[in-house]
């Protein structure tokens, strides 16, 4: 797969976070400040025009220059998070401009590192990554296993959901909702449903 | 919603125009951005100290920019971080060869956004960039384990921070020992606050929590983080022992110590009010043996228009003594 | 009612005694009474510049006692006047032989104290005294005939009196030329303010008026006097350019005059929101071809936690520029 | 009569604006800022306690020394014209240690110039002078014409009256009542109404 598909998963990405701009905006209302619904949408729409005007057949330096793009349009936590995503994911990709299967889904795993690297959490912490970890979990054994990487995808989307239904049993620590306390836990985590969304999109941009 | 403005989107920048219109001789900006705010005049070999964060605390933070403080703060919009390429215009604006310092407030968009930076400015400039993350607030969280970051809010104790890094950079200091006065007057530095009313970030219209009549909320935040209690509105005598309580017992002090004082207004509550506060505070202190060297009081760290107070101490040495005793001209700190 | 305070009877005193608390190089007290407060400094052979009035504005009167402004304040209880007696004993305390100037607000019953307070020092003491009493408030009255007194009540634009006059005190100039200074400063100095939220005087313990939700006042007195004209909240766009046509059209001004502009918080309205106002101000002065030499932005008079602002303009001559531009160092204003 | 007379005086307004503190509280409310009802019986209460400690039998001395004390207890806008009203009075008798009925009415009459002297007012602006200066008319008019001093107290207490009811035909011009322009002009005046207490307790000073 070249640059278009990085494109076209962009473009699911940023469809998926505009449908459920409403849906993120409640969910951020009851634990933070509500905000989530528009970073997502308006972020992830700057990352997509980026890398729709992109000139550069490079792979790498596209979702690097995707993610810059996401970081200045909104530099809320989880817009910077998102936007280390996909810059750390395009330093692992640099000067790639073909990817195989098993690449694709070493996209998921740098963003995740980039979340990561940025936001010092871990799985557990009630955040992002209690969704996207288990989905690069089984999308990495998928593909290991050989899977066609449609298959791969629809076991990570709904590892990701999985991940994030359970986040209402987990403690907050990070960001606002950790000023609840105790008070937090029985609440599901809006970032966690970003990642959901995110492997979502993925599924969507390989039928 | 009762406020004297125009668009609430519009807000943020038409604040900064006016900034830039009643400060020339102090302030101007980078890159084209009006949230990129830099000194106007730039002193040649100095390390460059840089801060940021969201709207809404004025003279947090942009206010501190001048002579003999901050050299540059991005702004972000109401309670919102700036965004990393924001700080890294102001960077590359402000080095002159000795590095930059980044002071500001332990907020996780602040951070992150500030981290992005700092490599940006490392891979694309070489500029070499440490940061000094300011978590005052005792409200907030315990104190952390030795060596281990502060899990702590920022708050109005950040004043001390800038101002002791500020003065050791014009005393020409290299980055790291910059960074380590930051470092020093941070670990010293301690703050509670009060709250007695919300308020109202323009683009939302409608305040975000609310506390009721004759009920304070001791502990809250500055964008209304919850506190550690609420309950009936005591008096300012009660109120500034139980705040000095908790940030004494945090440091600990001990009878002949020194500090510096900030009293600090939220928004809407008076000077007057501020001025009981120091009579207690003084009170307070000169009963337990600890020396006030300074007062500053008055509005240095606000929440729009919320009600309450602040009470921030510096526990001082010889060396921050003297650094916070140097002049500084920005557009609201003017010190002698 | 909402403060932090402790008994509403020792709500000036506790204030008072915050004050010497945290501004001991600047200001004491003297005739063993707090509210009769002066300049920690002397300067011999000078003359004494003496304010007063009700306290619940501070900055206001107090604020502006130091080096290069005022000697003395004697303070009343809130929205009260001090009495003929302490402004007597400041004025013993401050006079060095050259004489002691009265500047204070048109308030009756400030009036009516300070004339007695000239006599006593004449009578009793042979203490030359004289009085300049402002009257900014294009909204309070209209502007009164050549040579009559303004029936207009004093409010922020005292500031810039008290500036020009301090400088001039400052520079030495005789008892007669400080008067014709803070004279004509008085002359060219006018305020329009508008109001959004009443405020409480703390033995009260109500508000003693109302604005209803989405209305404003414009034209409102510091202590809640009737404004010329109630309304929808407008945008501060359009307050303040109506606000501007009330203060330009009463002087007049002429393109190419140039002005010196206070935008003033009258207490819970965020320095933002002041900001936003300087900005129109800017724009809409450009557009007439009024030049500003300076803006001066904050808390310089308020009363108590009203929200609301005002906008002041001194129109400047060669003389008053360079009075202007002098510095000084009070508790709360600091020009370097 | 001597310095007792003049103590029973001040101790009969003392009393009367103790007796009258809710009255006028009420009365400034609707006004001013309601403050009139403690001002007056804080300030005559100060200056009775000066005149009765006073130890000279200088009845001039007396007075000035009393206007004194009433002015820095209360430096209101009543208190001190209140304060200037005996200074002058005790400015026009110094030295005298016995006086006559014609002396007594002078008194009154010094006592008006001196808030005249203050205030700058002139009759007719709604203030306290329109309740003293019918009472002065009267009471000097009684003098002259030979009546005992207890009809001319009585006349002029009759007059402040009257002076005082009609006071809601006038436009207040100063202190805080004239900030409503026209809408006063319908209202009592709490100052008239103290000029009716002072020559009420005048009338029983003589009885
Ligand atoms: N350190 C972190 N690492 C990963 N995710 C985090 C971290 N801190 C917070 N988050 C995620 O960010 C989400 C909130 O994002 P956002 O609404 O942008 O925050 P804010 O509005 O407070 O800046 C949380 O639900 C959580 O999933
Ligand atoms: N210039 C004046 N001369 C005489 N009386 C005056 C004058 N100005 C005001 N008054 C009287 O003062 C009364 C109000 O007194 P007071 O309540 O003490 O005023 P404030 O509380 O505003 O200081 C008015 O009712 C009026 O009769
Ligand atoms: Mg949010
Ligand atoms: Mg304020
Ligand atoms: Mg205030
Ligand atoms: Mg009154």
């Amino acid at each position: 797969m070249d640059k278009s598909y990085i494109q076209k998963l962009l473009k699911c990405i940023k469809d998926i976070m505009a449908e459920n701009r409403d849906y993120l905006i409640e969910l951020d209302s009851v634990v933070g400040d509500g905000d989530l619904g528009l970073t997502m949408s308006d972020g992830f729409a700057a990352a997509y025009t980026a890398a729709e005007t992109f000139e550069d057949s490079d792979i790498g330096k596209l979702l690097y220059t995707s993610g810059k793009a996401m970081s200045t349009a909104v530099p809320s936590t989880m817009g910077t998070l998102m936007a280390s995503g996909l810059m750390n994911a395009g330093k692992v990709l640099k000067g790639k401009t073909q990817i195989s299967d098993a690449e694709v889904a070493q996209i998921f795993s740098a963003y995740m590192d980039g979340v990561i690297n940025r936001g010092k959490a871990k799985v557990g912490d009630k955040t992002f990554l209690d969704g996207i970890n288990p989905a690069v979990e089984a999308l990495n054994a998928s593909v290991e296993q050989g899977e066609p990487l449609a298959a791969g995808a629809k076991k990570a989307a709904a590892a990701a959901e999985t991940g994030y239904k359970n986040t209402n049993t987990l403690l907050a620590i990070h960001g606002r909702a950790a000023t609840r306390g105790e008070a937090s836990r029985t609440l599901l985590d809006p970032g966690a449903a970003v990642a959901m969304l995110i492997m979502k999109a993925f599924e969507n941009s390989i039928e | 919603m009762k406020k004297i403005i125009n668009n609430p989107e519009n807000y943020v920048k038409e604040m900064l125009e006016g900034i830039y219109i009643a400060h020339p001789d102090l302030v101007t900006y980078t890159a084209d951005d009006v949230h990129c705010l830099i000194a106007a005049k730039k002193v040649e070999g100095k390390v460059g100290i840089a801060t940021g964060g969201g709207s809404g605390h004025l003279p947090l933070f942009l206010g501190y920019v001048g002579e003999g403080m901050l050299d540059a703060c991005s702004v972000g919009d109401v309670f919102q971080s700036p965004s990393a390429e924001q700080m890294h215009a102001v960077t590359k604006a402000i080095d002159s060869g000795a590095g930059v310092l980044y002071i500001y407030g332990n907020y996780n968009g602040d951070i992150f956004n500030f981290d992005m930076a700092a490599e940006m400015a490392d891979f694309e400039d070489d500029i070499k960039v440490l940061s000094v993350v300011a978590g005052d607030d005792v409200a907030s969280a315990g104190p952390s384990a030795p060596g281990e970051k502060s899990t702590r809010r920022g708050v109005a104790g950040i004043f001390f921070v800038y101002k002791c890094a500020g003065s050791a950079a014009a005393n020409m200091m290299s980055l790291d020992e910059v960074k380590r006065v930051a470092e020093k007057a941070s670990a010293n530095v301690r703050t509670m606050g009060v709250a007695l009313t919300p308020c109202i970030v323009p683009r939302v219209g409608k305040p975000g929590f609310s506390i009721a009549d004759n009920e304070m909320e001791i502990g809250m935040g500055i964008h209304g983080e919850t506190g550690i209690r609420h309950g009936k509105l005591e008096s300012a005598d009660q109120i500034t022992d139980e705040m000095l309580e908790k940030i004494i017992s945090d440091v600990p002090y001990t009878a002949g110590d020194e500090v510096d004082v900030l009293i600090n207004g939220l928004g809407a509550t008076t000077l007057d009010e501020q001025y009981i506060v120091t009579r207690r505070v003084s009170k307070n202190l000169a009963d337990k043996g600890i020396k006030v060297h300074h007062f500053y009081v008055g509005e240095y760290a606000t929440s729009l228009e919320m009600a309450g107070m602040s009470i921030s101490m510096l526990k001082l040495d010889d060396e921050l003594k003297a650094l916070m005793e140097k002049p500084a001209n920005t557009p609201f700190f003017k010190q002698i």
